[in-house]
């Protein structure tokens, strides 16, 4: 199946530095694809790239065949590319029911205001917050407001959907019902790219895992072996502790393994 | 014509008070993100007291620096506190809007009081000439005060906890407020600051051009295009801003006349506005 | 329905805005005047020349209407120097206050407005501080000014400078870009060419310049004989400092209209002397006139009495074309609007002013103006020859 | 940093209730009252297109623009310079109406980048360099002589009415404008841009096209205003044509009625207009004193105008609580 997504050695510098260096990857349709890695991977910032929050500085990102490495993020939630965002951005003096409505209408491709709001309804209940509808977006509390960023994207009706941290701040229950809301929108054939902190997460949803450290791809494929990669590991815990750690999986392996990239230039 | 050394003078005589006309509005607009509407208005005020003291008591209009500046920081503190402080996070257009309500006020007050005739005081210093080059003394000494002024408030701002409060809350006021800054009494004590620098370019101008509330409008239209060449909040920048606009304005007003030379500067504030908003100094002049 | 109320409250407060019942033997005037704004200061000199004559024509009765007396009313009201409000003003005062004339506000621009207002209703309109002639060259029928055309002024000047000062070649012109000192400045450049000067500098400056540095010395390298400058107070007081300071100096300086007004020279001081310029009058020249007033000294007595300051052109204008107003509507016999305007454009009186003669585009008849110099602190008319008391003095 | 004014809760369909009856009472006062009335009412009527234009970019979409100067300036002069060339008066008045919003199309692209404080010093400097192009371009705009135009003709009362009811349809258009833009897809994004620039960013709406939309519309009837006017006073000249006091006048008319809110910006002009003419004529020496205590007044007592920040709300509310404790 040709992939939905293909970002193709996309780097991006702040001021010399490399927070996003030559990664590649791609998406299959239907999929659903953690992004982990440290604090400060790159992972936010790949995501700005995909969904032309930021130009990256070399490389392309492909969207359904076509080249979309310079659009805007208005561009790319109307072409199926929806995100939500790690800080929550409602527009705070609407309703809930606007909220989700703006999505269904600029970004779903709503016919007028009506159809959207219906379609927003129709996402509000999905998202359990349709008691809430006529409450301004400000007065929502964080687990609401996360519900609320995730109602908006799907009113966007996206085909990928990149969730920057939605469970982000969310307590165990919530977090459960959060896990059972994702699968429910891959249940709709939403093809997902999950960024996440929380192993237990990534490991209860993802098809797939792609590992980031220092902007670079350092692993990717199957969420047991990637995360049994010593390369991993000492990313995610420093060398002093890789040899020790076992919580992830798997024991210890030489941190000078070579690490596996499909792609071929996946890190240099 | 770039070595004609009359036009640099005159650019940077003319740059020197300009750059104190833009200081304490740039402050005040950095700090406090207030676009103080009245600025040109106290200016003037300014202006006025020290002709009156000269023409009625006859106080040598350079010793009015030390009567009028701490008196226009007392006002500006009393009205930052009890007035400004009140809408200050309010968006910028409800600001404006206050202080420009404010200077409907003061403007009508001055015309009632002083009245708007043109008065200037007649303390003729005469001009030291260098070859052909002639540097009228007023605007000499007007310039070296307005240079030490800037130059001494950046040192309070660098050295003093006051200046460095100001400059804490400018940065980040969230964190500022966290670390116990009182953020009001630096408000007031900012807008208190910007009165001062207003009062004490008030005296300079007295002393080098006619008193006359006509040009209170002029004087603001000045600072702003000062603050966004040199950019916003910066002591440094408003002295960059204002000795560029002086230059440029000499160049091309000897080149493609006086028309052109005033056009200009606001037509290089809209394109560094729009390519450059952090002026040219950018971030770097904090204080 | 409740919600019908803002719109009869808002009927309502205008129709609160009218003034109560008028009286019947009033003759009412109104007076749109600069009160604030940048032409303040020129609207206070109005206000006070238009005092001297209310006061002594009621304390005389009145105006004599076929015999019967008719006190007079000023409505004063302030346009706050903003031309929009002008118009609205005037406009207001003939539908509303139901003025039977109109004064026109300071200067070309906005007399120009107000003119159009006046046309329209077909009320005489008493222009005295407007001398642009494309203000009178508008076809306007109810429109009189008492000043007289500028053209003569920049014609004479030429012709007597570069007599008076021999070897007076190159005339350097710098003016306001405003009606009033523009045209005076075009005019300039005209004569000068036509009474064979070279013109080595000709600039204009905007509305808002806050410094003449620039421009005075690029006008110093040309080297000039004549240095002639127009402009209002404000910027003709800075420019002279400037120039002393930046010792740019002619023979001839020329400043228009520089010392015609009193606060020039008070704000000048010893630096105002030797700057020559031309005025629309002057208080030297005493006419013996038919009058409120008598003569012009009883005039610059009275003036000088209650405001404590010397009368200059703007405040004679102003009281002159009010007295122009009282004798026609005395000839006339009536307050009929287009019957004084008719009486207004057969006048021929003199005045404390001077002589008044409308022309056929409304303005006062040209007659040789005032040339003057500030000599040791005095305004010296050098010209015409009645009035001349010096000759032109080279400025050193 | 976002400047928002807006309240939560709009009470926007109670607009059309009372500005039904205005705009008709309005549209009499030529009929029944002298030609005073009939040129406060134009006033009104002008002010009010104004405010309601000011409002597209200042209320909906949350850009403090004090440009408004500007685009009556360049109406007025675009007006008169073809009204001079031969132009029939209306038809000057619609391609003055284009001139203007060509104008804000380009500088719209090029200003709506910067934002807050950036913008509205920005969109003043707009107003300052017009007069001064004006000023400088003497074969073109008269420069400081001004441009005369021919008195309309007809007597004052026929004049009166002509220019009365054309504002009142600029107004009316500018209303219907308004109206339309509250319920559109693009007053719907505008809106969500006034909220949070980078989410409506996000959810698909077209920022810059939408803002630069909102611009155009904001300045397109200023323009038409503007060349009425001069065809009205038949004389323009550059510091008047590009009022800095007009351009901050208008704003302070919308924040009066209520920036964001529909139709506010009517009352607000209406409000405006009526206090400064009684102002004008009560207080000769004090007025412009009197209308900055009026300005500080409305900041701090009545923030969201008189339609905003619910002070009908409030009003009904207290209303509703005082029928209940009578009931």
């Amino acid at each position: 199946m040709s992939p939905l997504l293909r970002v193709e050695g996309v780097s991006r510098y702040f001021g010399g530095v490399a927070a996003v260096n030559k990664v590649s990857f791609e998406l299959a349709p239907g999929e659903i694809v953690g992004l982990i890695g440290p604090n400060g991977a790159g992972k936010t910032t790949l995501v700005n790239l995909v969904t032309g929050v930021l130009r990256p500085s070399a490389g392309r990102v492909w969207f359904e065949g076509a080249d979309v490495t310079a659009q805007r993020p208005w561009q790319a939630s109307r072409r199926g590319l929806a995100r939500t965002f790690q800080i929550v951005q409602p527009f705070p003096q609407m309703t809930v029911l606007e909220n989700v409505a703006a999505g269904a209408l600029f970004g779903g491709g709503a016919a007028s205001r009506p159809e959207a709001e219906d379609v927003a309804m129709e996402f509000l209940e999905f998202v359990g917050l349709a008691p809430l509808a006529e409450r301004s977006a400000m007065s929502l509390t964080l687990p609401s407001r996360k519900r609320l960023e995730l109602a908006k994207s799907l009113a966007m009706r996206p085909k990928v959907l990149l969730l920057d941290e939605v469970n982000a701040g969310l307590n165990s229950a919530e977090i459960g019902a959060a896990i059972e809301l994702i699968r429910q929108i891959a249940a709709r054939g939403v093809t997902i790219m999950l960024i996440e902190h929380l192993m237990k997460v990534v490991f209860s949803l993802c098809d797939r895992l792609l590992v980031l450290h220092h902007g670079e791809l350092i692993a990717q494929g199957d969420p047991r072996a990637v995360a049994s990669d010593p390369a991993v590991v000492k990313a995610y815990l420093g060398s002093k502790y890789a040899a020790q750690e076992q919580q992830v999986g798997a024991g210890p392996v030489d941190a000078a393994d070579p690490v596996d990239t499909p792609s071929g230039g996946g890190h240099d | 014509m770039f070595l004609d050394p009359q036009i640099l003078a005159n650019g940077l005589m003319l740059g020197a008070l300009y750059a104190c006309i833009a200081v304490g509005f740039s402050l005040v607009w950095g700090v406090l993100n207030v676009i103080n509407m009245m600025h040109g208005s106290l200016i003037i005020l300014s202006g006025y007291l020290t002709f009156f003291a000269w023409l009625h008591l006859k106080v040598n209009p350079f010793l009015m620096l030390l009567v009028v500046s701490p008196l226009l920081f007392a006002f500006g503190y009393a009205l930052q506190y009890g007035l400004i402080n009140r809408v200050v996070s309010r968006p910028v257009l409800t600001t404006l809007t206050l202080t420009f309500g404010l200077d409907m006020i003061l403007y009508n007050l001055m015309n009632v009081v002083f009245e708007a005739t043109p008065r200037r005081i007649t303390l003729d210093l005469g001009s030291l000439s260098m070859g052909d080059v002639v540097l009228p003394n007023d605007r000499l000494f007007a310039m070296f005060l307005a240079l030490g002024l800037t130059l001494l408030l950046f040192w309070v701002m660098r050295t003093s906890r006051a200046g460095r409060a100001i400059v804490a809350v400018r940065m980040d006021r969230d964190a500022a407020a966290l670390m116990g800054i009182p953020i009001r009494q630096v408000y007031a004590m900012t807008f208190a600051i910007g009165a001062l620098m207003a009062g004490a370019c008030g005296v300079l101008l007295a002393i080098t051009f006619p008193v006359t509330t006509n040009i209170s409008g002029l004087l603001l239209g000045k600072a702003f295009v000062v603050c966004v060449i040199g950019g916003l909040g910066s002591v440094p920048g408003a002295l960059v801003g204002g000795l560029a606009l002086g230059l440029i304005e000499s160049y091309t007003g000897t080149w493609w006349g006086p028309q052109t030379a005033v056009l200009l500067g606001f037509v290089l504030m809209i394109v560094l506005l729009m390519t450059r908003p952090t002026g040219l100094l950018g971030k770097a002049g904090y204080e | 329905m409740r919600l019908l109320k803002p719109a009869l409250i808002a009927v309502a407060a205008l129709a609160a805005l009218s003034r109560p019942a008028l009286a019947d033997d009033v003759i009412r005037i109104g007076a749109p005047l600069a009160l604030t704004g940048g032409l303040a200061d020129e609207g206070k000199k109005q206000q006070m020349a238009y005092s001297l004559w209310l006061k002594r024509v009621n304390a005389a009765g009145g105006i004599d209407v076929a015999g019967k007396k008719m006190k007079v009313e000023m409505i004063e009201i302030d346009y706050q120097t903003d031309e929009k409000r002008a118009q609205q003003i005037a406009e207001r005062m003939i539908t509303q206050d139901k003025v039977d004339f109109l004064t026109a506000p300071f200067g070309s621009g906005h007399t120009k407005v107000v003119a159009g207002v006046a046309e329209r209703y077909g009320v005489p309109l008493m222009a005295a501080v407007a001398s642009s002639e494309s203000v009178f060259n508008q076809g306007y029928k109810f429109l009189f000014g008492t000043l007289a055309p500028n053209g003569g002024i920049t014609e004479n000047m030429a012709i007597m400078f570069s007599k008076a000062i021999p070897g007076t070649k190159k005339i350097a012109i710098l003016g306001r870009e405003d009606v009033f000192p523009k045209s005076m400045a075009v005019e300039m450049k005209a004569s000068a060419e036509r009474a064979g000067l070279q013109v080595v500098y000709n600039e204009t400056y905007p509305v808002g310049t806050l410094d003449h540095a620039t421009a005075l010395s690029k006008m110093k390298s040309t080297q000039p004989d004549w240095i002639y400058i127009t402009g209002y107070s404000q910027d003709l007081i800075l420019a002279r400092k400037q120039m002393v300071d930046l010792k740019v100096t002619a023979p001839i300086v020329t400043m228009l209209t520089g010392p015609s007004y009193q606060e020039y020279i008070n704000a000048l001081g010893p630096m105002a002397n030797g700057v020559s310029s031309a005025s629309w009058w002057h208080q030297s020249a005493n006419f013996k006139s038919n009058d409120v007033f008598g003569s012009t000294d009883v005039f610059v007595k009275d003036f000088v009495g209650t405001f404590k300051a010397d009368p200059d052109y703007v405040g004679a204008s102003s009281a002159a074309a009010l007295i122009a107003l009282q004798k026609a509507i005395e000839k006339a016999g009536t307050t009929d609007k287009a019957k004084v305007r008719d009486a207004l454009a057969s006048l021929e009186i003199v005045t404390f002013y001077g002589p008044i003669k409308f022309g056929a585009n409304g303005m006062n008849q040209g007659r040789d103006l005032p040339i003057i110099q500030v000599q040791n602190g005095k305004v010296v008319p050098l010209y015409p020859d009645p009035i001349k008391q010096g000759t032109l003095q080279a400025v050193r | 940093m976002k400047s928002s004014i807006s309240s939560v809760r709009r009470p926007r369909r109670q607009g059309l209730v009372w500005f039904v009856p205005l705009a008709i009472a309005l549209a009499l006062v030529p009929l029944f009252f002298n030609n005073y009335y009939a040129q406060q009412a134009t006033f009104v009527c002008m002010y009010a297109a104004l405010a309601l234009s000011w409002n597209v970019i200042g209320g909906f979409t949350g850009y403090p623009s004090f440009s408004t100067a500007a685009f009556v300036g360049l109406g007025a002069y675009a007006g008169a310079i073809l009204q001079n060339a031969g132009m029939p008066m209306m038809l000057a008045w619609v391609a003055a109406t284009a001139v203007t919003a060509l104008f804000a199309a380009v500088l719209g692209y090029a200003i709506l980048r910067m934002k807050g404080h950036y913008f509205a010093i920005g969109s003043i400097a707009i107003v300052e360099s017009m007069r001064l192009l004006a000023s400088s371009w003497s074969s073109l705009t008269g420069g400081g002589e001004g441009l005369n135009l021919p008195i309309f003709p007809g007597g004052p009362d026929h004049a009166g009415r002509v220019f009365f009811y054309a504002m009142f349809v600029v107004m009316i258009v500018a209303a219907m404008m308004s109206l339309w833009l509250d319920r559109s897809r693009l007053g719907f994004g505008l809106r969500c841009v006034q909220q949070n620039e980078d989410a409506a960013d996000m959810v698909g709406v077209n920022v810059n096209a939408s803002k630069i939309a909102a611009f155009v519309l904001s300045a397109l009837f200023c323009g038409t205003t503007g060349a009425i006017s001069a065809s009205w006073v038949s004389y323009i000249s550059p510091p008047d044509a590009f009022s800095i006091l007009m351009t901050l006048k208008v704003p302070v008319m919308a924040l009066l009625g209520g920036a964001g809110t529909v139709l506010g910006p009517v009352l607000g002009a209406l409000v405006f207009v009526l206090v400064e003419q009684t102002l004008m004529s009560r207080f000769l020496d004090y007025s412009q004193a009197m209308l900055g205590v009026i300005i500080v007044f409305l900041i701090f007592f009545l923030p969201g105008g008189l339609l905003g920040a619910g002070l009908f709300e409030r009003l009904s509310g207290r209303l509703a609580r005082l029928r209940r404790a009578s009931a």
